[in-house]
């Protein structure tokens, strides 16, 4: 036995036209299939293949291309699946020792996965047509008599709204558990830093300006401080070099404005 | 009863308003004026002779199935009397949180409980559990909320100072509000992220 | 019919929501438990057997007239009542893993659904359909659905318990499709020679 045909799938509307009409928008829209999972699942009942001995490859292909087709190619949900097929589909064409025990099928997530989706495709299928039923059938509309319906007592103990206002509690203490204080950059100090050795002489080099044991926000300050000044044409930065050390030199331009 | 009266019927009963003798006979483009007539006194006969608890009566400039008078008053009494009913946890929650810090704004109990509790707020103030007690101070000076009378008689309480005293959730909420207390934009949305660098800024 | 039938049907008949047999029974304070099924009973039969164009049925927790479904087109075409929007795909597959796996996080359906469903949840809880039940435990405390009332309702189920077990759904995947022919396709093969660009169908 195959998989078992989608109701939704087959329902006249999610179906797309036989014409070649329809554009791209409506595809993506409309969503021919509800996911990535929704057209393995289609693909692996039209192939008529086993869902324990998935041969990826041609499934692989066929995703490929129905992505392709459906031009689903900016879709990232589909994308990931594309990927991850890539991936299995390069696991299992290395070589494995003969009775390797070790040895666990790629597959297998994947597959534990679809069945996961199977599942609750048959579900879906009994949601349809109980729905369909439920509104073939229309209840009261009217409330000829009746106008607002009073309120029925309440049932609340005092012990309810204190295991309330304990869940409340735990609630607020959570965002404290992630209370970290970044280190704020300094990049004002930096400058000044910077200002004051070139004060002092017109060319400077990196060591000069940033301390051997400076952590990194301070070297993400003084970075960000130097290239700030450089754009203000207050000082000019060169590498003969890559890997070499940077060459600050004082703008006379800069002086200048 | 005959199809065409078993159409009215269904209609009647689905409509949310009374249906005038042309709309009815819109319902089946083959029945003349005289059949749906014929029908509806089929519909109203039956009713009236099987015993029934409900009547077929013209009015309002339509034809509606209502009730019958003598059952009127056991279905309201019922409603009174149905299950109690029961707070959902989310209702309970603002509940906790406007007894113990009224009086007190919706953005702010949001802000707390991580959630909008527009639709929990108007819940509890239909049953007359919290009320409007005053407006806050800030921008569009919103309204504050605070328990009832009916709120302490459900607990049978005297006064507030009776409700047991939870230390720990007044000084709990007090600082952690003050200091979100800048009320950010996010406060309806879904997940209480954490406030990132708060104290740094 | 009896007193008690007609009663009920007049209850029934006000209500646009099914109403739970327990409040059905504070009608007629009188009345036993089995008097009120009884009635219920002989009200189904009179609607069955009478010829109505309305039924009485038991689903979304408790008692409900509606009306019967070979009249809905005709009341539909005559504007009388709409019927509602047929959900989507997306949105039927999201409810079905809420209503197994409840209480659950968007996270955790949208690793079954292989998609987001920030959207579809948003819809279906202003639907009424779903609503958050509690907060689960890992970061953020995020939210977890359940299914309400309105989603028996509207499914035309009595209670959860009349949605299939998991282990009662049959999982059509698994027997293997001997004759669908591919099965000779083992993994073994594949892996020692690619898949030729076959079925470029």
């Amino acid at each position: 036995m195959v998989v078992a045909g989608g109701g939704l799938m087959t329902a006249p509307q999610a179906v797309l036209p036989a014409s070649g009409d329809y554009d791209a928008t409506f595809i993506v829209d409309v969503g021919t299939y509800n996911g990535p999972l929704d057209l393995l699942l289609t693909l692996i009942r039209d192939e008529r293949v086993d869902i324990d001995d998935i041969p990826i490859a041609r499934i692989c292909e066929q995703f490929l291309r129905k992505m392709h087709e459906l031009a689903l190619n900016d879709a990232a949900e589909y994308l990931e699946m594309a990927a991850r097929l890539l991936r299995i589909k390069a696991l299992m064409l290395l070589p494995r020792h003969e009775g390797d025990e070790a040895w666990e099928d790629p597959r297998a997530e994947l597959v534990r996965r679809l069945l996961e989706y199977q599942q609750m495709r048959e579900v879906v299928d009994l949601l349809e047509r109980r729905g369909e039923d439920r509104r073939n059938r229309f209840a009261r509309s009217w409330f000829p008599t009746i106008t607002a319906p009073p309120q029925a007592p309440l049932a609340l103990s005092l012990a309810e709204l204190l295991v309330a206002v304990d869940r409340v509690l735990r609630n607020v203490r959570q965002p404290g558990l992630h209370e970290v204080v970044p280190r704020a950059l300094d990049v004002d100090g930096a400058i000044a830093i910077v200002r004051a050795v070139l004060a002092l002489r017109a060319q400077a080099r990196w060591r000069d300006v940033v301390r051997a044991d400076a952590e990194p926000w301070e070297v993400l300050s003084a970075l960000l401080a130097l290239l700030e000044l450089a754009r203000r044409n207050e000082l000019k930065l060169t590498q003969h070099q890559p890997f070499s050390d940077v060459e600050i030199r004082r703008e006379l331009a800069g002086e200048a404005a | 009863m005959n199809s065409l009266a078993k159409l009215l019927e269904a209609a009647l009963f689905a409509s949310a308003r009374p249906i005038p003798t042309d709309d009815l006979a819109t319902l089946d483009s083959d029945a003349s004026p005289a059949a749906v007539h014929a029908a509806l006194e089929e519909l109203r006969e039956h009713y009236n002779v099987d015993g029934h608890g409900v009547e077929l009566v013209e009015q309002g400039g339509g034809w509606q199935i209502l009730t019958r008078p003598e059952y009127t008053e056991a279905i309201e009494r019922a409603q009174l009397a149905a299950r109690p009913h029961r707070l959902s946890g989310a209702a309970l929650e603002t509940l906790a949180i406007i007894a113990y810090r009224q009086p007190i704004g919706r953005a702010e109990i949001a802000e707390i409980r991580g959630v909008d509790v527009g639709a929990i707020l108007k819940s509890l103030l239909e049953r007359g559990l919290v009320e409007v007690t005053a407006r806050g101070e800030g921008l569009g000076r919103p309204l504050l909320y605070g328990t009832t009378p009916l709120f302490l008689e459900q607990f049978a309480l005297r006064h507030l100072e009776e409700l047991p005293r939870v230390d720990e959730l007044t000084i709990a909420l007090r600082p952690q509000a003050a200091a979100a207390g800048a009320s950010h934009l996010n406060a309806a949305e879904e997940a209480a992220a954490p406030e990132p660098a708060a104290s740094a800024a």
